[in-house]
């Protein structure tokens, strides 16, 4: 891990010095090593803080549709799954390709501390990756677990580890898909009774606090203003006395991002009540691949999306539950 | 049963709805048993249209349809005036309280020489 | 017997959503053939079928519809040329959502009614009348202040 | 502040029989921002208008709010009675009491209810209405119209006469349509192409008319006054402008057993034709399936006798692209396929046939040159027998539900006809109703039975069949409750029509509206019985509906009418109610661009004040309202809402929403 990262500094240095890009975007150090946060660096002596390690789960894309607006180019470290979002956002001109430069960079999917605090381990000092073992520095001592005990949620289902867009590489070892299908869960809850799903979503969405964060974090939530700060829009409502409120933000969110949202899975990793989120997006990929044919948001940067497009032979609307009695 | 419920068993009975009828005779136009009928298909729907169930009821030409279904193939209006001489037909057995004809009563009297159609057409007259 | 009194007492709030083009026209062709459906269906005029937001489906159900229908030409017919091909796409994706969160499926239609089919309009009212009459009040969809203030 | 005004209108009785209209004008009253609120027994009418009018003024109005009758019916009188008063056109909103309430609903109260709640939404709408202003768009002033029948040819000449370019654009080598192929025609007796010739010819040599034939519309573009067209002229490998129609072509082609479509394939015509001898244009086609030439690449025998060197095999299908101001769609009617009618012994048997071949086999210019014989044998026939509505008024889905409006008539006339000239002919027809409204229509009829001894049997027929060479037709007659078999020589089978299947394409590519018959529908059964609801498109003959020639010369001069008066205009007024976009929050993401059918939004790079004496470029939607024809799909696309419709807005709709769901 420290390898790459090292070699991700120079190149950052390299870029910065020569003039050829004007900032760099990446992680800086947090108050701990498990939180490294998204950054902006814009010269040579701000790279000191540069870290890349196993906790930068965070998709940077969606920060260069703002600072990308500023003079110069902007180079940006993207892991395979951010490129999706990126590309993305170049369909929808949010970002202009050519003001960008993408390094992309090695992705042996990312850890959750979460999940270790869940096994016990704390006051995490150092990560080091040995292929398929973890192991856990901390301040009470070190710990191994296995890859797949800490892998972030949404990196259990990594969707590809081919970048969709990138003008280098930093890539050192060979990259693995992901081991569980990531329309699993999604079945598991069609299989269920209306009344149960309806149950299970209740109590899910009744844990939400509307803190924005899944907004805030999502490459596709991007609008200049969001309807539900717009009081023109009829449902900008936050009053949290009714469960109703929480039901409808989330139905408008995953609706607006249908065809869009190329399930980076931040929603969900950002969340901090812990509801899984991308499990709403996902029923629209789903639904999107089953009716209209395989699509993968972010995997080209032109084109319509599958909302925006149509066949004159679709289906009914009321296909869509054909076959689903037996 | 009052006049009324049995004019209305027998329309349900034949599940057909006579007001669909534009008297064009297409029915007995086709009829192979038309002359023997004293009620001519056509007839059949009209009364029960009009509701003349004392007609229908003394008529012989339930006995001689042949249940041949000419008439509702060709109806262009989706009328089954068969449909309606079975109705009263069955309507009329009932009526004289008999049950018709046992499953085992058949084989004795069936040789290979009687045609299909007759054995069809005589479970739909006999057998309800 | 009882059963069947008890349920009359619960009439549903239904409200259609109806393209100026078409399903209005189809509507007012079922008014002037005075082909009746219950009076519980009310009519929004929306220019096509894709004006209709999700917003405005969820609107509905949040103040007290028991059952959402939207109306449009026949696709190939849009006024509009392709407004209703998006239509059918939004809604497949919208209705099999809703139905994934548990709202049940029978309170969700799309109906494409020419302007010639006053007679469909009256008969497609009437069925979906009877199918949200028997599913009984929206509870899952609603917002229970707004129930409660009526 | 609101001042709103509500006018509760009776209808007559079609209204206030089912609505409690004072009831409903009262409880309104109470209505927030309501300030005056009444009924009236005819709001449509004069007084009504005027009450109106005098409300706006006296109470200082803002909005109003009229509980009437569709506003497809009567949006427009009530705006434009509001604008006479001063107030804008947009801040009216119709509430939907008659059709949508008093009509289909029985009870009062519950009738009243629905109607309190319908006024109550449009109230909500209108208190969000904006006064909004009507745009200009210029218009072409060219007509196109699509079929060269009888219709399209009255249609262009009317329009043409009043000084308007018209196209006619002609699927086939000629213009004439079905009317080219009758005998003589009802009631007057008079011969067909006497009185339709004349007209193709006038239309030929009309300068203010251009006769695209063999030609097919390919795409429509652009909207009332400025509709695109794209037309393909397919290849006839004929030089139109060279080709002198001297025939001679059709003398020397080898291959003479093409089917003659126009002789009802009752006979046969050479690969390279001319349709018939008054063919407009008379320039001869080549069919490319039969010709030898382009079946083995050897022969070349008419170019080779071609004196003009009009014959040219390697012509292509071109296209051209016209603008026009507006569009008459006449394309006409075929007799139905009678495959779903073995009854009738049809595909069986050679002389039995329909009526429009019966038209070619007495017409002088037919297969027998006029004379009256059968196909099988070629002989007299002594027994002809008719049977009507054969695939018409049929709802078991082996024919039509309609009734063909035309067979009645023209069944008489063929009857007549045959007794005229062959007194010795016997004529039976077998009928379920006979329907003759018209001037001199049932005379006609009439006639037929008194005049010319036509045995008119009332029944229908339910088999024909083939006995030692003798049609034989069993059937009933009704009146003598008898069921007959007439020995016949020659059936004639008086079929369906339906309109001309290639109008499904034309209609799609128009978006105007088509019923479940495939017949195009009218903006107004009775009101606007020629304008189809896609404005600037026109209907013309059967397209419509069964219709015979008075009528639909008729209904073609009017939509020639109403083309006149709308390319008389120099300018139109285009719908206000366009898609906006919100520059703030759009994100210039090109999701409403792919949605958008006309092409009507772009992107615009726009400097944005930031605050502190920032600016910000940013890309955002741009809408042509000239362009934008208001159909809202955009707005459903913007994920940030940015982009609202003009008297459709979202807050509009969403306010409509709780007030029509509120109990």
């Amino acid at each position: 891990m420290r390898d790459i990262e090292l070699k991700m500094i120079e190149r950052a240095k390299a870029l910065l010095e020569s003039g050829e890009v004007a900032r760099v975007v990446g992680w800086k150090k947090g108050e701990f090593y498990f939180d490294p946060m998204p950054a902006v660096f814009e010269t040579v002596e701000e790279l000191n803080d540069f870290v890349y390690n196993s906790f930068c789960g965070a998709n940077l894309s969606k920060y260069l549709i703002k600072v990308s607006k500023n003079p110069g180019k902007t180079a940006i470290f993207l892991k395979p799954c951010d490129s999706f979002s990126l590309n993305q956002l170049f369909k929808e001109h949010r970002v202009i390709r050519e003001n960008i430069y993408v390094i992309a960079i090695e992705c042996q999917g990312k850890l959750s501390v979460e999940k270790m605090k869940k096994l016990g381990v704390s006051a995490i000092t150092e990560v080091n990756e040995n292929g398929e073992e973890i192991v856990v520095s901390s301040l009470y001592g070190e710990t191994k677990f296995s890859r797949d005990e800490v892998l972030l949620g949404k990196c259990e289902t990594c969707k590809s580890k081919v970048h969709q867009v990138k003008d280098e590489e930093i890539i050192l070892r060979e990259m693995q898909a992901g081991k569980k299908d990531r329309f699993e869960d999604v079945e598991k809850l069609e299989a269920m009774s209306e009344e149960e799903r309806f149950t299970f979503w209740r109590e899910q969405l009744s844990k939400c606090i509307r803190c924005n964060a899944c907004r805030n974090v999502c490459p596709a939530c991007s609008c200049m203003k969001c309807v539900f700060d717009n009081p023109a829009s009829g449902i900008a409502a936050k009053a949290n006395d009714d469960k109703f409120e929480e039901q409808l933000f989330h139905i408008i969110r995953a609706f607006h991002v249908a065809g869009r949202c190329t399930d980076c899975g931040e929603c969900s990793r950002v969340c901090p009540q812990g509801i899984p989120l991308h499990l709403l997006n996902r029923k629209f990929i789903k639904d999107i691949d089953g009716l209209y044919g395989e699509y993968q948001a972010g995997e080209t940067a032109e084109g319509k999306t599958p909302l925006t497009s149509y066949n004159e032979e679709d289906g009914e609307p009321s296909d869509v539950f054909k076959g689903e009695e037996k | 049963m009052t006049r009324e419920e049995r004019l209305e068993n027998i329309s349900t009975l034949s599940g057909t709805d006579v007001k669909k009828c534009m008297k064009c005779g297409k029915c007995s136009g086709r009829c192979p048993a038309f002359k023997e009928m004293d009620i001519k298909p056509h007839q059949f729907v009209s009364l029960l249209a009009q509701g003349k169930l004392e007609k229908l009821l003394e008529c012989e030409a339930i006995w001689s349809c042949l249940s041949c279904m000419a008439c509702v193939e060709r109806c262009p209006r989706g009328v089954a005036p068969a449909a309606v001489v079975e109705a009263v037909r069955d309507t009329v057995v009932r009526m004289q309280g008999k049950n018709g004809i046992k499953a085992e009563d058949i084989p004795p009297i069936v040789d290979e020489l009687i045609p299909q159609q007759l054995l069809v057409s005589a479970y739909r007259k006999y057998n309800k | 017997m009882q059963e069947v009194t008890e349920k009359k007492e619960f009439t549903p709030n239904i409200v259609a959503f109806c393209c100026n083009w078409c399903s209005y026209a189809g509507a007012d062709l079922a008014g002037s053939s005075r082909l009746t459906y219950p009076a519980n269906v009310k009519i929004i005029r929306v220019p096509c079928s894709c004006r209709v937001n999700p917003t405005f489906v969820l609107k509905a159900f949040q103040q007290g519809a028991d059952g959402v229908i939207l109306c449009g030409c026949h696709p190939g017919d849009c006024h509009y040329v392709t407004g209703n091909y998006y239509t059918r796409r939004r809604m497949a994706l919208l209705f099999s959502f809703l139905n994934y969160m548990g709202i049940e499926k029978e309170r969700t239609r799309v109906e494409w009614v020419s302007a010639a089919e006053g007679a469909k309009f009256s008969e497609v009212m009437n069925d979906f009348v009877k199918t949200v009459t028997a599913l009984g009040e929206n509870k899952r969809l609603t917002d229970l202040r707004v129930k409660e203030g009526k | 502040m609101q001042r709103i005004g509500v006018f509760i209108c009776w209808c007559g009785s079609n209204i206030a029989a089912t609505v409690d209209v004072k009831k409903v004008a009262e409880t309104i009253k109470a209505e927030p921002g309501v300030v005056f609120s009444d009924n009236y027994q005819y709001m449509c009418s004069e007084n009504g208008q005027q009450l109106i009018k005098n409300a706006i003024k006296e109470h200082n109005l803002t909005g109003i709010v009229v509980g009437a009758c569709s506003p497809r019916m009567h949006e427009a009188t009530f705006r434009k009675a509001a604008e006479a008063a001063g107030l804008n056109p947009y801040m009216v909103e119709i509430a939907n009491i008659r059709e949508h309430c008093s009509w289909i609903h029985k009870d009062m109260d519950e009738a009243t209810e629905k109607a309190i709640v319908l006024v109550r939404t449009a109230i909500a709408k209108v208190k969000l209405n904006a006064p909004l202003t009507a745009g200009e768009s210029p218009v072409e002033k060219r007509a196109l119209v699509i079929g060269g029948g009888i219709a399209g040819i009255q249609a262009a000449l009317d329009i043409a006469d009043a000084g308007f370019q018209v196209d006619i654009v002609e699927k086939n080598a000629t213009i004439g349509g079905r009317m080219a192929q009758l005998d003589k025609t009802f009631p007057t007796l008079d011969c067909s192409a006497c009185i339709l010739t004349p007209k193709m010819v006038d239309c030929a040599q009309h300068e203010n008319i251009d006769i695209l034939s063999y030609s097919e519309v390919e795409e429509v573009k652009g909207f009332v006054g400025n509709f695109n067209v794209k037309i393909r002229r397919k290849a006839r490998f004929v030089d139109e402008t060279k080709c002198t129609g001297c025939k001679i072509c059709m003398e020397k082609c080898p291959s003479k057993k093409g089917l003659n479509e126009f002789n009802m394939n009752l006979d046969t015509r050479p690969a390279i034709h001319i349709p018939f001898a008054q063919a407009i244009p008379n320039v001869a086609v080549i069919d490319s399936t039969q010709c030898i030439k382009f079946k083995t690449g050897k022969c070349g025998i008419c170019q080779k006798f071609c004196e003009a060197g009009a014959i040219d095999y390697e012509q292509k299908d071109t296209f051209i692209e016209r603008k026009y101001g507006a569009i008459v769609v006449a394309t006409g009617f075929k007799p139905i396929a009678l495959d779903n009618f073995n009854e009738f012994g049809y595909a069986d048997n050679k002389d039995v046939i329909t009526s429009l071949e019966l038209e070619r086999l007495m017409n002088a210019a037919g297969p027998t040159n006029g004379v009256l014989l059968r196909p099988s044998d070629g002989e007299h026939p002594k027994v002809v027998t008719f049977i009507q509505c054969v695939g018409s008024r049929d709802t078991s889905g082996c024919g039509k539900p309609y009734c063909s409006k035309i067979c009645c008539m023209y069944t008489a006339k063929h009857a007549m006809m045959i007794r005229e000239k062959y007194p010795d002919t016997e004529v039976h027809v077998f009928y379920i109703d006979i329907r003759t409204p018209g001037k001199n229509y049932d005379e006609f009829y009439r006639r037929a039975v008194e005049q010319y001894d036509v045995d008119y049997i009332k029944g229908m027929v339910g088999k024909v069949y083939n006995e030692n060479g003798k049609l034989m037709v069993q059937g009933s007659n009704l009146i003598d409750n008898e069921q007959v078999t007439i020995a016949s020589d020659l059936v004639v089978l008086a079929t369906a029509i339906e309109p001309e299947p290639s109008v499904r394409k034309i209609a799609t590519l128009l978006t105007a509206s088509i019923d479940t018959n495939n017949f195009l529908t009218e903006s107004h059964a009775k009101l606007r019985p020629v304008e189809s609801p896609t404005a600037g498109v026109y209907l013309a003959g059967v397209c419509q509906g069964p219709k015979d020639i008075p009528e639909t010369v008729s209904q073609a001069s009017a939509c020639a009418a109403k083309v006149i008066g709308l390319l008389a205009k120099s300018k139109l007024k285009t719908n206000p109610c366009v898609a906006t976009p919100d520059e703030a929050m759009c994100n210039g993401c090109s999701q409403c661009a792919n949605v958008c059918a006309y092409g009507a939004i772009t992107y615009v790079e726009k400097e944005f004040r930031l605050g502190g004496g920032k600016t910000e470029v940013r890309r955002v939607a741009s809408v042509n309202p000239a362009v934008c024809q208001g159909c809202g799909a955009c707005t459903v696309t913007c994920p940030s809402g940015a982009m609202d419709l003009r008297g459709f807005s979202s807050k509009q709709i969403m306010s409509e929403v709780e007030a029509i769901c509120k109990k």
